[in-house]
C-alpha cells in the first residue's frame, strides 16, 4: 500500500515520495498551528539515530550501525508491508461493523518491525494495544488479535509461549510488570551474557506522564533490570499533542534516572532495530536498563472512535507520508538493486492471501460461550461464583423452556 | 472541522429536547459562565471535547485556562484539582473512562475525601469527578466498569448518579455548586437518550431520590443506566397486570432512602437493580438498611438483580452479565414467591 | 545492634507461645525455606524488618534476591510483584500501613484481580498482599484505616484476616500457596497477643469462617481485630447469662456464610462487627445475604457496630470510634429487644 | 545546644567542630558498608552549591551568591536554634508518653529555614510531615503542630492564612496538589513581575519514587508552573539508603523535564537561602518549575518509633556532625565577629523559654469532645452522619446516666 493510499477519502493531494517539499520545511509549524495547538512537529532534531533516510538513502552512525544482508532487509519489508496490511484489513472490518474497535498502527510499522526483530526468542516482550507489529515478530497470527476487537476475549495468545503478553490498556502499567518480570530474568541468573534474556516494554508518549513508568525507571534503575523501555513517539496522545506531556524530548527522561535514552528514527526500520538490538544487548549484559524514543507519527486516527480532523491538520500527516516506513526501504531495495518487481508482487499477493485470510476468519469467530465469563476468573475457584453460574445458567436454561413451549426460536 | 457551536441556554430558552450528552454539556456550560473559578480539566476534554464530546465546544468558548487538555495520568489530574481547590477554584475533573479512575484513587481517597475533615474545615473540596461509566456499548476491557460502590465506602464523598437528561442537566450544576467533593456518574450506555429540559424549572436536591413511577406490587429501586432498565422491565410488567414502583436513587452516599423505606412499607417487597457485582457493594448497603428499617414490613428478602461477581468480561458477553429486562422481572417474580 | 535470630520452626518443633507477629513471621520463613520462588518485597523490610518487625531477619537469612527492600513506591511494588508472578515468582508485598495501599490501588484492580481471567488462565497472579489495618494503636492518620471492603468489591481478588496467632501462621502460609492474588489484612493492633502455637496440627481451610465461641442467644460475626473484642464481649455477656455464639469469619472474599446461616437459623440474631465505616462494605454484603438466606429464621434485623462514615479520627478520639465491648453489647441489647 | 548532644546517651565520642578526621574520608562508606547496604554517604560531589563551609568559612559562588547582613544572619542562626530546641523538646516529650510519635528534623535546620526564610508572605508552602522549621517560617507556633502528634487533631493551624498546607503523610500526595495550587496561580495572573506569588513543595529523597511527585514535574513543566520542588536528601528513607531510590544525584531528574536541578548543600543555610530564593523568582518571573535537591542528613531516627541502629553505622552520623548546620553558622558569627557571647546566651535563653511554653502547653492541652469526629466531614452535613452522631451522643449518654444511677464516676 503507497502512501497515498492513507487516507480514507481519496481525494487527498499525497505527495509522492521525496518529490514536493521538503519533510522538514512542511512539518515546522507554523505560528498559528503553534497557537492553536498543532504543534506535533516530524523533526527529529539533530540527536536523531537514522541509518536510511526517508529518500531511501543508506547512512552510517558512529554508534548504532548495522551490518545487514538483503535477504534480511527484503524480510523486514516483508514483515512491513504485511502488517500494514494486516492494520488496513482489520480497519476495514472494523468499518464494516465485524469489530468493535481497531487500534491501527499505519505509520508505526518502522519502529514496531525493527524493535521486534531486534527480540531474541527468549526475550520477552510487554506491549500497550497498538503493538500488532511487535506481536506478528513474537509469532502472534493477527487473526489472534482480532478477539480483543470484536469483544469475544482479552487476549487469545499464550503469553508464556509466545514471550509476549497480553495487550494492556490502561496506560503505563505494563510498564510496571515489564519491570518486574526483567528483575524475575535477573534473579533468575539470565543477564550477564549474551545468550542472557531481557524484556521490550511498550508505551507511548502520552503514557511517559503516568506514574507507573516513572517507577518502572526507578525500579530498573535500582535492579539493574535488563529491560529495555521502547516509547513509541507518535506525537500524540489521542487528541493531545507531545506538548501536553512534557517540554523536551521524552529520550531525556533517561538521564534523569541514570541510564542511556536514545532516540531514534522510528520510521526507520534499519535504525529501530540496530538501536534496540544494542539495546538489548546492553540489557543482556547486564547494562541495563535502556530507554528508546522511537520518534515516528500516527497515520491514522487513535482508534476508529476517533476523528482526529477535529485536532489536527491534514498538512501534519502529508509531511509525514514523506517520511514512510515502507516506502523508504522500497526505494532502498530498489536503488540497491536488492529487490526487484517479483519480490515486491510476490509480497503483495502475500498481503492479499494474509488480507483474506483475516477476513475470513473474522467472518467465522465464534461466539464465546455464556458461561465462559465465570471460567478463570480465579485459579481455584470459588463456591460463591459456582453459584452464580450454575444460577444463571439454570435462567437461561428457562429461556430455552418457555422457548420450546412456545414453539419459539429466541 | 470546527466542533458546532452550541446554543447558549438561558433562563429563557424555553423547552428543548436534547440528550444526557447535551443535557451535561449545557450543565458544564451554564455552570462555566455562572462561576469563573469553575474549571473543567482530562484528557482530550479541549479540542477534541471529549471522547464523548461531553466537553465539546467548552475550551472554544471559555479559553484554555478554565478548559484543560491535562497530561496523560489521572492521580495527576486529581492531585492538581486538589491543589486548584485549595486555590479557590471549583475544578470539574473528567476521567475518561470508568476504569480508568484507579490511577487516582490514592489522590481521591487520601486527599480529596479527607482534606475537609483534616483541617476542620477551613479547606473546603468543591471538586467533581465527572465518570462516565457502566457498560452495554461493546467496548473493550476497562471501558464498562461500575467502580462507583468504591466511592461510596469512602468518607467524605459525596456519590450521584443521573438516568436522564433533566437530571444530567441539574445535578451537575448542582454538584459543581456543592462545597464538598462529588463523584458524578454519568450512564454512558444512555448518553444518547432524550428527553424534554425546561432549564426554567427547578430541580429537585441533588442528594434525593425519587419514586418515578408508582405502582404497588414491588419496589425496584436503581440508579444510572438501569433506571431506564426498570421503568422498561415496570412497562413490561405492567402489561401482566404488575405494578412495580420504580425509584430512581440518585445519590448513592449519602444514600436517600425514607422514599425506599415508604415503599417498601407499602409493597412489602424490594428488589435492587445495578450493573456492579453485588458483592460488598452499593446494593449489599441498601439491603442491609432495608431490612433493618423495614424489618417488620418485609413480605419478601430484599432481591438483587446485579452484574455477576466476576471482572467485566469481554464484550460478546455482556448482554448475559448486565442486568436487562428479563432478568429484573425474574428477580420481580422470584421476590413474589415468597 | 542486629536483629535476634529467630529459631526455625520445623514440624517437629512442638508447641510455642507465640505472639501473631511472630507467628507471621514464622510462617514467611517457613514459606521462604519451602518454596525457593516465594519473594518477600516491600518499603523497610530487609534490614529493618519492617516497621512491625514482621520480615525481622528473613533477608539476613534468605538474602537481598529472596526479601527486597524496594523503592518507596506502592504501585510500584505490587506492579512489578505482578511481573515476578508472571515470570513464575511468588511475591509477598508488605504494604507498611493499610492508608498506604491505595497508591497501588490501580495495579491492584486493573492487572493483579485481572489477569488470570484476562489471559483466560494462561497466566497465574499468586500473589499475596499482607496490609497491616485498623485502629487503636494511637498512631498518626492514614495509619489506622480499614480498607478491605474495597478489595472485597473486587472481582478477581480474595480477601481474608486473621484474629490469632494460630491463623496467622497457617493462613498466611496458605494464601502465599493459593494460585490467585490474596489480600492479607493483619490486625496490627493485636500483633502482640500471644497463643499457643503447634506447627504440626493440620490448620482449616484458608477461606473458611469459624464458629470460635459456642452459644445460643444471638451470632456475632466479625474477623480480625475485631475477633478478640467480640469474645471479650461474649465472656461479659455470658456473666450476665447471655450466650453469644461468635463466628470469626476469617476469609471476607469469598465470604463462607454456612456456619453463619446455620447459627442465625438457631439463634435468630446476627450482630455485625468490623472497624470499617458501615457503608457499602462487608458488613453490608453479609447483612444482605443473611437476610435473604435466613429470611424465615430472623427475629431480628441484622445489626452492626461499626466504625461511623466518617474519615478515621484522631487517635485521641478512636476509643469512641471503634466498636469495643460495650458498644458491642448495646448492639446485641438491641437486636434482643426486638 | 551542641552537637555532642546529639545523641541520647552521652557516651558517644563526638567529635567537635572542625577538629577530628576531616569528613569526606570519615563519609566515605567503606567496602563493607557498601556491601551491607550502608551506603548513605556525606559526598555531596562537584555541583553542590555551597555558600559557608562546615568550618563556618564563607565562600563564594558564580551563580547563587548573596548579600546578607550580619542581623540577617543572627536571626537565621536564631530560628535554626529555636527550631532544633522545639524539636528535641518535643522528641523529648514523646519520650515521656505526651506525645504518640515525633518525627525529627534535627540535622535539616538549614535546609528547611534556608527555604523557609527566602520565601515571601504571599508564597505558598506544601509540606511534608518534618517541616517544622518551615513551620516556624511560616509564623505557625512549634505548639499548634503537637495537636497531630498527639492525635488531638490532624493539623491545627489555618492553611489558608498562613499559606502553609497541612502536613501530608501519604507520600509523595502534596507534590501535585502544590502543582495544582501553583497553577492557580499562575491562572490568577500572579506570575510574571517580581511580585509574583510561588509555591514550595517539600518532599524526601525517598518520595521521588513515587508517581506522584513525577506526575507533579511533568504538570508543573507542562503548565509552566510557579512551583520549587524542595526535596531534603536526608540520605535515608526510614531504613533505606538513597541508592534503594536512585542511581544518580536527585536533581538530575529535573533535566528529563526540561527546568532546572540544583544541588544545594542542605547543612548550609546561607546557600538554601541563595539558592531557593533565586528559584523563587525564577518562579515568580514565569520560568518555574526549579527542583533543588537539599543535601542533608537524618541525624536522628526517622520517627521516634524507629530504631536506626538496625539499619545504619554510627560513624556515619559522626561524619555528619562536623557538618552540623548551626555549629557551622555559630563559628561564622563568632569568626566575623557578628555575634558575641551576649547574643548565643540571649537565643539560649530564648530556646529555653520556648521549650517550657511547649512543655507547657502540651501538658494542658485540651481533648477533643466526642463528638468532633463527626463535625467538618462535609461542608455540607449529609443526614446520615447527623443521625449517625446524634445516636452516637445518645449512646454516650446513655453511660453517664448509668453512672449517675450507679452513683459511679466513668
Ligand atoms: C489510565 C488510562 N487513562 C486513560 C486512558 C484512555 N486512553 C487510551 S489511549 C490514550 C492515549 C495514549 O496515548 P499514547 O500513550 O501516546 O499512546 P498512543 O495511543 O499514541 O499509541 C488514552 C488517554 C487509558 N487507556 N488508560
Ligand atoms: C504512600 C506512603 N507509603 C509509605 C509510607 C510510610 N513512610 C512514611 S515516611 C517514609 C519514608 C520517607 O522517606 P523520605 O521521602 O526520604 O522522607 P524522610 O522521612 O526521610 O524525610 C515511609 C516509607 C507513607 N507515609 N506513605
Ligand atoms: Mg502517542
Ligand atoms: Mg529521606
Amino acid at each position: 500500500m503507497s502512501p497515498e493510499q492513507w487516507t480514507r477519502s481519496g481525494t487527498s493531494s499525497a505527495t509522492e515520495g521525496a518529490a514536493g517539499p521538503p519533510a522538514a520545511t512542511a512539518a515546522k509549524p507554523t505560528r498559528e498551528q503553534v497557537i492553536a495547538g498543532l504543534r506535533a512537529t516530524s523533526e527529529g532534531g539533530a540527536d536523531l539515530v537514522q541509518l536510511l533516510t526517508p529518500e531511501g538513502q543508506r547512512v552510517t552512525h558512529p554508534d548504532f550501525d548495522i551490518d545487514i544482508s538483503a535477504a534480511q532487509l527484503r524480510d523486514l519489508y516483508r514483515d512491513m508491508v504485511l502488517v500494514r496490511r494486516a492494520d488496513r484489513e482489520a480497519n476495514a472490518l472494523q468499518r464494516q461493523g465485524q469489530l468493535g474497535i481497531w487500534v491501527p498502527l499505519l505509520g508505526q510499522e518502522a519502529a514496531q518491525i525493527g524493535a521486534g526483530r531486534a527480540m531474541q526468542p527468549q526475550d520477552m516482550a510487554f506491549p500497550s494495544y497498538r503493538e500488532h507489529g511487535v506481536a506478528w515478530c513474537r509469532g502472534i497470527d493477527p487473526t489472534e488479535l482480532l478477539g480483543i476487537f470484536r469483544g469475544t476475549d482479552h487476549g487469545s495468545w499464550d503469553p508464556n509461549t509466545t514471550r509476549f503478553h497480553l495487550y494492556t490498556i490502561v496506560i503505563g502499567n505494563q510498564c510496571l510488570n515489564a519491570a518486574g518480570y526483567a528483575m524475575g530474568q535477573r534473579f533468575d541468573g539470565k543477564v550477564g551474557d549474551p545468550d542472557g534474556e531481557a524484556t521490550v516494554v511498550f508505551f507511548g508518549d502520552g503514557a511517559t506522564s503516568q506514574g507507573d513508568v516513572h517507577e518502572a525507571m526507578v525500579w530498573s534503575a535500582v535492579y539493574d533490570a535488563p529491560v529495555v523501555f521502547f516509547c513509541q513517539n507518535n506525537q500524540w496522545a489521542i487528541s493531545e499533542p507531545l506538548e501536553r506531556q512534557t517540554r523536551v524530548p521524552l529520550y531525556r527522561r533517561a538521564s534523569g534516572y541514570g541510564f542511556p535514552g536514545i532516540r531514534v528514527d522510528g520510521n526507520d526500520v534499519l535504525a529501530s532495530l540496530a538501536v534496540t538490538r544494542w539495546a538489548l544487548d546492553e540489557c543482556r549484559q547486564g547494562n541495563g536498563p535502556v530507554l528508546i524514543e522511537a520518534f515516528t507519527y500516527r497515520m491514522d486516527a487513535h482508534t476508529t472512535s476517533d476523528d482526529p480532523t477535529r485536532y489536527r491538520l491534514a498538512d501534519e500527516q502529508e509531511a509525514w507520508k514523506l517520511k514512510d516506513p515502507i516506502e523508504r526501504l522500497r526505494v532502498h531495495l530498489i536503488r540497491e538493486k536488492f529487490a526487484g518487481q517479483d519480490f515486491f508482487d510476490g509480497i503483495d499477493a502475500e498481503a492479499d492471501e494474509l488480507a483474506a485470510r483475516l477476513r475470513e476468519f473474522c467472518f467465522n469467530m465464534p461466539e464465546p460461550p455464556p458461561a465462559r465469563m465465570f471460567s478463570e476468573v480465579y485459579a481455584e475457584e470459588t463456591a460463591q461464583l459456582a453459584a452464580q453460574r450454575e444460577e444463571y445458567l439454570r435462567y437461561l436454561a428457562g429461556f430455552v423452556d418457555d422457548e420450546a413451549m412456545a414453539g419459539g426460536v429466541r | 472541522m470546527a466542533a458546532p457551536a452550541l446554543e447558549r441556554p438561558t433562563a429563557t430558552a424555553g423547552t428543548q429536547t436534547v440528550t444526557i450528552a447535551k443535557a451535561l454539556n449545557m450543565g458544564l456550560r451554564a455552570s462555566l459562565e455562572r462561576d469563573p473559578k469553575v474549571l473543567v480539566m482530562g484528557e482530550d476534554v479541549g479540542k477534541l471535547g471529549g471522547v464523548f464530546r461531553i466537553t465539546d465546544g467548552l475550551q472554544k468558548d471559555f479559553g484554555e485556562h478554565r478548559v484543560l487538555d491535562t497530561p496523560l495520568a489521572e492521580s495527576g489530574i486529581i492531585g492538581t484539582a486538589i491543589g486548584l481547590a485549595i486555590r479557590g477554584y471549583r475544578p470539574v475533573c473528567e476521567i475518561q473512562f470508568d476504569g480508568f479512575i484507579f490511577p487516582g484513587f490514592d489522590q481521591i481517597v487520601s486527599q480529596l475525601a479527607k482534606l475537609h475533615f483534616r483541617s476542620q474545615g477551613k479547606v473546603r473540596m468543591p471538586v467533581v469527578v465527572r465518570v462516565p461509566f457502566g457498560g452495554g456499548i461493546g467496548a473493550v476491557e476497562h471501558h464498562s466498569e461500575s467502580p462507583e460502590s468504591l466511592f461510596a465506602h469512602i468518607s467524605g464523598l459525596k456519590v450521584v448518579s443521573c438516568s436522564n437528561p433533566v437530571d444530567a442537566y441539574w445535578m451537575l450544576q448542582q454538584a459543581i455548586d456543592c462545597d464538598d467533593p462529588v463523584l458524578f456518574f454519568e450512564p454512558k450506555r444512555r448518553y444518547y437518550e432524550k428527553a424534554e429540559l425546561d432549564p426554567t424549572t427547578p430541580p429537585i436536591p441533588l442528594f434525593n431520590s425519587r419514586v418515578v413511577r408508582a405502582g404497588s406490587a414491588v419496589t425496584v429501586a436503581a440508579y444510572g443506566p438501569m433506571v431506564r432498565t426498570c421503568l422498561d422491565a415496570a412497562t413490561a410488567a405492567a402489561e401482566d397486570g404488575l405494578e412495580l414502583e420504580v425509584i430512581d436513587l440518585r445519590s448513592l452516599s449519602p444514600l436517600d432512602l425514607d422514599p425506599v423505606f415508604d415503599s417498601v412499607r407499602r409493597t412489602g417487597r424490594l428488589v435492587l437493580v445495578s450493573e456492579a457485582p453485588a458483592e460488598s457493594s452499593v446494593t449489599s448497603e441498601i439491603a442491609s438498611r432495608v431490612q433493618q428499617e423495614c424489618f417488620y414490613s418485609l413480605e419478601a428478602p430484599v432481591l438483587r438483580a446485579t452484574g455477576f461477581d466476576t471482572p467485566y468480561p469481554p464484550s460478546k458477553l455482556e448482554e448475559g452479565y448486565l442486568p436487562d429486562l428479563d432478568r429484573v422481572l425474574d428477580v420481580v417474580d422470584r421476590s413474589l414467591a415468597y
